[in-house]
């Protein structure tokens, strides 16, 4: 593992009045340029933990180090400026344009301001904002265009950690999975350390490269990597936490392209039919896969297959289920499921890349590390 | 029944508006200066009384409470009040016209601060703000809209109030108004009563448009 | 010529506010307290009255039909910037004139446009904001348009209307003395009096009178909204409303 | 834009303590102070306060006639708080307001001023020379009337209206009221601003007797009439200058002089003549005092 860019020692808070700490001794280490997600039950202290990093709320034992340095000891406005922070509720100042929002950072830092145009400039670009919506105030856009200039605004002094509270919960399932692509794609550029708070397991899985699972009260139950965390969890609490269906949502963490390549019986239009009859034997298969020009055109039966004369001339049928090597397993396996056959073709971009079948995807699954 | 009391009197003799110009012009001036005095006085105490209660929110009640006391004690009984204090001075009539303005003004303020969406405050704090340059750049923007709102209602009253002042002898308008009915001559209260509806008018719509240019991203929202 | 001296006889100078206030004389017979209270009570409950007739059925409508935005808020400006004193004033000689006597016209009248602004505002501007997609879902029920305007706006504005009846309640309560400057007595005499005998006690026992009696009323409406209102929708104060202008 | 909301609350708070700050006049004068001469709240009074402001203003002195405002005890007040430096009063009203209980013959100006002089004396005022213009209180009825005198309303269970310092005063509702006195007892009685007001009520019957003032030009015009005061219970009301003492001696006895000479001047039949100018033909009191005062010669210094 590489080394820590934010690590909790120890980390307790206890509320006033409260009878119970909100977080309990929590000790985490946070890696350099990874994306750390906290996730359990409301009240188990992750958004609180999220705070203590900023100093938004200060911790009542216990210590915080930031690139290995006590974060208590650092000037707070000073520090904040160095941690990027994005909210549900986004957050964005009403009174001025998205422009101004973003520049607010450094401004602050009293950066020039040709360097703030042209920051504003490059981050618009970087999440996706048209130059026009600039000098647009934060009433007029969409929620996702509104979670984007948050993450903008957050992103504006290269702050080398990213702190983020549940950034894509107010926006509807398409738009948040687009957001959370969108994260990924920067994150491949940006490499921030960046710690997401989340209540939706789907997401924390998609995104984060390491999970950390608490119970009410901020105590650790699990920290591990998204597939270990599904395939093995370490306590009855994240195994109900994480629901039934965690295997199925282990298929979310590998993609098509990850399983061992597999031709299966398919053979272009151009050989001929009784290398076509031995194929199926051998596969014991009912169909036969035909391509024309490294293109998959189709699906022949085998009854037609006994008495045709080229396989050019057999009726085909097209096929049910089509993934891409970028497809995730549990795309895959959807997609196989809805079209009542049990294989889909591997299509990219019209090149023909294989087929997967349903029994694949369940050895995938077998291993840990398949 | 009654016998022709008095020389003509329409409700408006234009010739009198032509010749006692001057005392028109004075009266008018008066007005707005104790309209601006009051306003500025009693900005400046609502904003005093406002960042106390939105500190100690526990003293909010009673502080919008006394204002609103305040604002029932009957103007006539305050300048009385007074008089032995302050004399027929202006002082007279700007404590009790600032005073009046105290509970409008004051709600105003804290509804505009309460208004500040919480998020924006964290996201201002989690940014590095000071609570100085929060207060400056963030709260006070956002809270403008309530505020002119209020000095807009509190402005329209105190002008109207101005005249009662009147009586300790800095009424401006309400000077006409009253020299008016001292001799039932309707010409100077028809116009001391016009004119201070229209420079409640004009310095509503004045105020209004400033506001409207202090807050352009509420533009949408106003509607 | 009449001179303006110090009072000697009812009400000793320098009598302090305590002792008048503890004297039964001073609240009891015909120019007592209680009587002079009533007197007030009277006046402005009619006002009130009135005014709620007058107000709320022009506004209610206006808003539901979403007509007349505009004049609504220059008729109110206009209406807080006429002086009322200067209005009471105005209609005595006429009102005397045509035979109708000092009161109460004059000061009804007066009085009554005072209280028609808040009213109107709070009731127009309250029902003009309540929630289109409430209004859309009744309709989409089924409802009148007469059911929407009674059973749906009105119901979830009556908060909103309820503000506007204290503030108008209150400025009413707190305005009416000038009568007993205009030939008619009320709670205002105490005031008068004292002004026209320089007695300080007089001056601020009947200003303190006229506070309490309007800290009463805000009371009074307070509690007939807590009456009225269901719960639910006397948490929807529409905080809109003060910022469009509507008092509260 | 921030800005601009800033700069129009600092321009506001500005122009306010400007204006606080602001208000007296320079008084510019080598020969002494500026006199500040105010007039009480009814058109008579306004007028006198022209009259006397517009002739020292004629003959050089530094004068400054301020708004007109309240009654006697706001005059008295603000004589006494240095707001003011003349105020014109009516002598009889002085000696209800300083000395009530004085027991002198109140028909009698010179006994008057003998017990007000002093009691000005002390607070730094003096009263000069009272002028022959009177200005009395009048018990006022409809032209219908029974009563001649005072004393024949006793018998007639008369609403009585008047305003509200009347209500408490031994020379007016508590010396009709008094069996000593007149021993009225009156059926109802109605509070009035003073004013027209008491001549529209007494007409529309809402009242039946006002005590107004003598020089009320009303009372002829609306066929009123003033009962004859048979007890002797009206004081001597007289106009007289009351001024400070400090005023008075920067600028020297010609002062004194110029006031005592414009007093001498005024009568009753003028106070009469400005209230018909000012109250029915609805002139203004600057230009009814400034016209008496050509008539007079006294402006052409």
């Amino acid at each position: 593992m590489t080394e820590s860019a934010i690590r909790l020692l120890e980390l307790t808070k206890l509320f006033d009045g409260a009878g119970e700490p909100a977080v309990t001794a929590l000790t985490l280490d946070i890696p350099r340029g990874s994306i750390v997600a906290l996730i359990g039950p409301s009240g188990c202290g992750k958004t609180t933990t999220l705070r203590m990093i900023n100093r938004l709320i200060e911790p009542t034992s216990g210590r915080i180090e930031i690139d290995g340095e006590d974060a208590s000891l650092r000037p707070v406005a000073e520090l904040r400026r160095g941690i990027g922070y994005v909210i549900q509720e986004v957050g964005l100042f009403p009174h001025q344009t998205v422009h101004q929002n973003i520049g607010t950072v450094p401004r602050m830092l009293r950066w020039e301001r040709a360097r703030v145009d042209e920051r504003v400039a490059e981050l618009a670009g970087l999440v996706g904002l048209e130059p026009e919506q600039l000098g647009r105030y934060p009433d007029e856009l969409s929620g996702g265009q509104q979670q984007r200039v948050g993450v903008a605004r957050a992103l504006a002094a290269d702050p080398p950690v990213l702190l983020m509270d549940e950034p894509f919960g107010a926006v509807d399932p398409i738009v948040r999975a687009r957001l959370q692509d969108e994260l990924l794609a920067l994150q491949e550029r940006l490499r921030k350390t960046i710690v997401l708070v989340t209540h939706d397991i789907d997401e924390a899985v998609k995104v984060a490269d390491r999970v950390a699972v608490l119970n009410v009260g901020g105590i650790l139950e699990q920290y591990a990597p998204p597939d270990e965390l599904l395939h093995a969890p370490a306590s009855a609490f994240v195994e109900e936490f994480l629901g039934d269906d965690r295997e199925i949502r282990r298929l979310a963490l590998k993609r098509v392209g990850d399983l061992p390549f597999e031709q299966g019986p398919v053979l272009d239009i151009g050989r001929a039919p009784a290398e076509a009859r031995a194929l199926l034997d051998d596969a014991r298969s009912e169909w036969i896969g035909l391509t024309s020009g490294g293109s998959f055109v189709g699906w022949a039966h085998r009854d037609h297959v006994e008495e045709a004369a080229t396989l050019a001339a057999l009726p085909r049928e097209l096929p049910a289920a089509q993934v891409r090597a970028s497809s995730t397993l549990r795309e895959a396996m959807e997609v196989i499921m809805n079209s009542r056959t049990s294989v889909a073709v591997i299509d990219d971009g019209g090149r023909f890349g294989g087929i997967v079948t349903l029994e694949q995807i369940r050895s995938g699954l077998a291993g840990r590390d398949a | 029944m009654i016998p022709a009391l008095q020389a003509s009197n329409p409700i408006v003799r234009w010739s009198w508006f032509v010749d006692e110009w001057d005392q028109i012009q004075a009266a008018l001036v008066q007005h707005l200066e104790l309209t601006l005095l009051a306003l500025g006085l009693g900005l400046l105490l609502s904003a005093t009384l406002a960042a106390v209660a939105l500190r100690y929110e526990r003293g909010a009640p009673s502080i919008t409470a006394g204002a609103a006391a305040f604002y029932t004690i009957p103007s006539v009984a305050l300048f009385g009040l007074l008089v032995p204090y302050t004399g027929l001075s202006r002082a007279t009539a700007v404590l009790p016209l600032a005073g009046y303005t105290l509970l409008i003004l004051v709600t105003a303020i804290i509804d505009g601060f309460r208004s500040v969406p919480a998020e924006v405050r964290e996201a201002a704090s989690g940014m590095g703000m000071s609570s100085r340059r929060r207060l400056l750049t963030v709260e006070l923007p956002l809270a403008l809209p309530y505020v002119i709102t209020g000095i807009r209602i509190a402005t329209v009253s105190t002008v109207g109030l101005v005249t009662v002042a009147a009586i300790i002898g800095q009424g401006g308008l309400g000077r006409l108004i009253l020299d008016g009915l001292r001799r039932t001559f309707w010409t100077p209260m028809t116009i001391g009563a016009s004119l201070s509806i229209l420079l409640a008018l004009a310095l509503d719509l004045l105020i209004y448009h400033a506001g409207a240019a202090a807050t352009p991203w509420a533009r949408r929202r106003r509607a | 010529m009449i001179a303006l001296p110090i009072a000697q006889a009812a009400v000793p100078r320098g009598i302090g506010l305590l002792e008048w206030l503890g004297d039964l004389d001073t609240w009891l017979g015909p120019d007592g307290i209680l009587s002079s209270g009533l007197d007030t009570v009277t006046l402005c409950a009619a006002v009130m009255g009135t005014g709620i007739l007058l107000a709320l059925p022009p506004a209610a409508l206006l808003a539901h039909l979403r007509r007349g935005e505009l004049t609504a808020t220059a008729l109110v400006t206009l209406g807080r910037a006429v002086p009322t004193f200067a209005v009471a004033a105005l209609l005595v000689p006429v009102a005397l004139r045509r035979g109708w006597g000092f009161e109460p016209w004059p000061i009804f009248l007066a009085l009554l446009l005072l209280a028609l602004p808040p009213l109107y505002l709070n009731t127009y501007t309250a029902i003009r904001h309540v929630d289109q997609g409430t209004v859309d879902a009744a309709r989409a029920m089924g409802f009148g348009e007469r059911s929407i305007l009674f059973r749906v706006e009105f119901a979830l504005a009556i908060s909103v209307v309820f503000t506007g009846i204290r503030v108008a309640a209150v400025q009413v309560v707190a305005t009416e003395p000038i009568r007993a400057f205009l030939g008619g007595d009320g709670l205002g005499r105490y005031v008068r009096d004292g002004l026209g005998q320089n007695n300080e006690t007089l001056i601020i026992g009947g200003a303190l009178l006229i506070a309490a009696l309007a800290a009463t009323t805000s009371l009074v409406v307070t509690l007939l909204e807590r009456v009225t209102v269901p719960h639910g929708v006397r948490r929807l104060r529409l905080q809109t409303a003060s910022r469009r202008g509507s008092i509260g | 834009m921030r800005i601009t909301i800033g700069a129009l609350l600092v321009a506001m708070v500005a122009a306010a303590a400007v204006l606080v700050a602001g208000g007296g006049d320079d008084d510019g004068d080598a020969e002494g102070p500026t006199i500040r001469i105010r007039g009480q709240d009814f058109s008579e009074s306004v007028t006198i306060a022209e009259v006397y402001g517009q002739y020292l203003s004629a003959r050089g002195y530094d004068v400054s006639i301020l708004t007109p405002a309240g009654f006697r005890t706001e005059a008295i007040e603000a004589l006494r708080n240095d707001q003011v430096d003349l105020i014109i009063d009516y002598i009889g009203g002085e000696l209800t307001a300083l000395a009530p209980d004085a027991g002198i013959d109140a028909a009698d100006a010179d006994a008057i001023i003998a017990t007000i002089g002093p009691v000005h004396e002390a607070e730094g005022a003096t009263v000069l020379d009272y002028s022959p213009a009177i200005d009395g209180d009048a018990f006022v009825v409809r032209g219908d009337s029974e009563a001649q005198t005072i004393s024949d309303v006793a018998a007639l269970g008369y609403v009585f209206g008047a305003a509200a310092a009347c209500f408490e005063r031994p020379q007016c509702f508590l010396g009709y009221t008094d069996p000593g006195v007149y021993g009225i007892e009156f059926s109802d009685t109605v509070t009035i601003e003073f004013g027209p007001l008491l001549g529209e009520a007494l007409a529309a019957g809402e009242v039946d007797a006002v005590v107004w003032n003598t020089t009320a030009p009303q009372i002829g015009v609306q066929g009123f009439r003033v009962l004859e005061d048979d007890q002797g219970l009206h004081p001597a009301q007289n106009i007289a200058p009351i001024i400070s003492s400090a005023v008075l001696e920067a600028w020297g006895p010609g002062l004194r002089d110029a006031l005592n000479e414009l007093s001498a001047l005024i009568t009753t039949d003028d106070l009469v003549a400005w209230n018909i100018e000012t109250d029915l033909e609805l002139r203004e009191s600057d230009d009814v005092a400034r016209e008496w005062l050509e008539q007079k010669g006294l402006l052409a210094q």
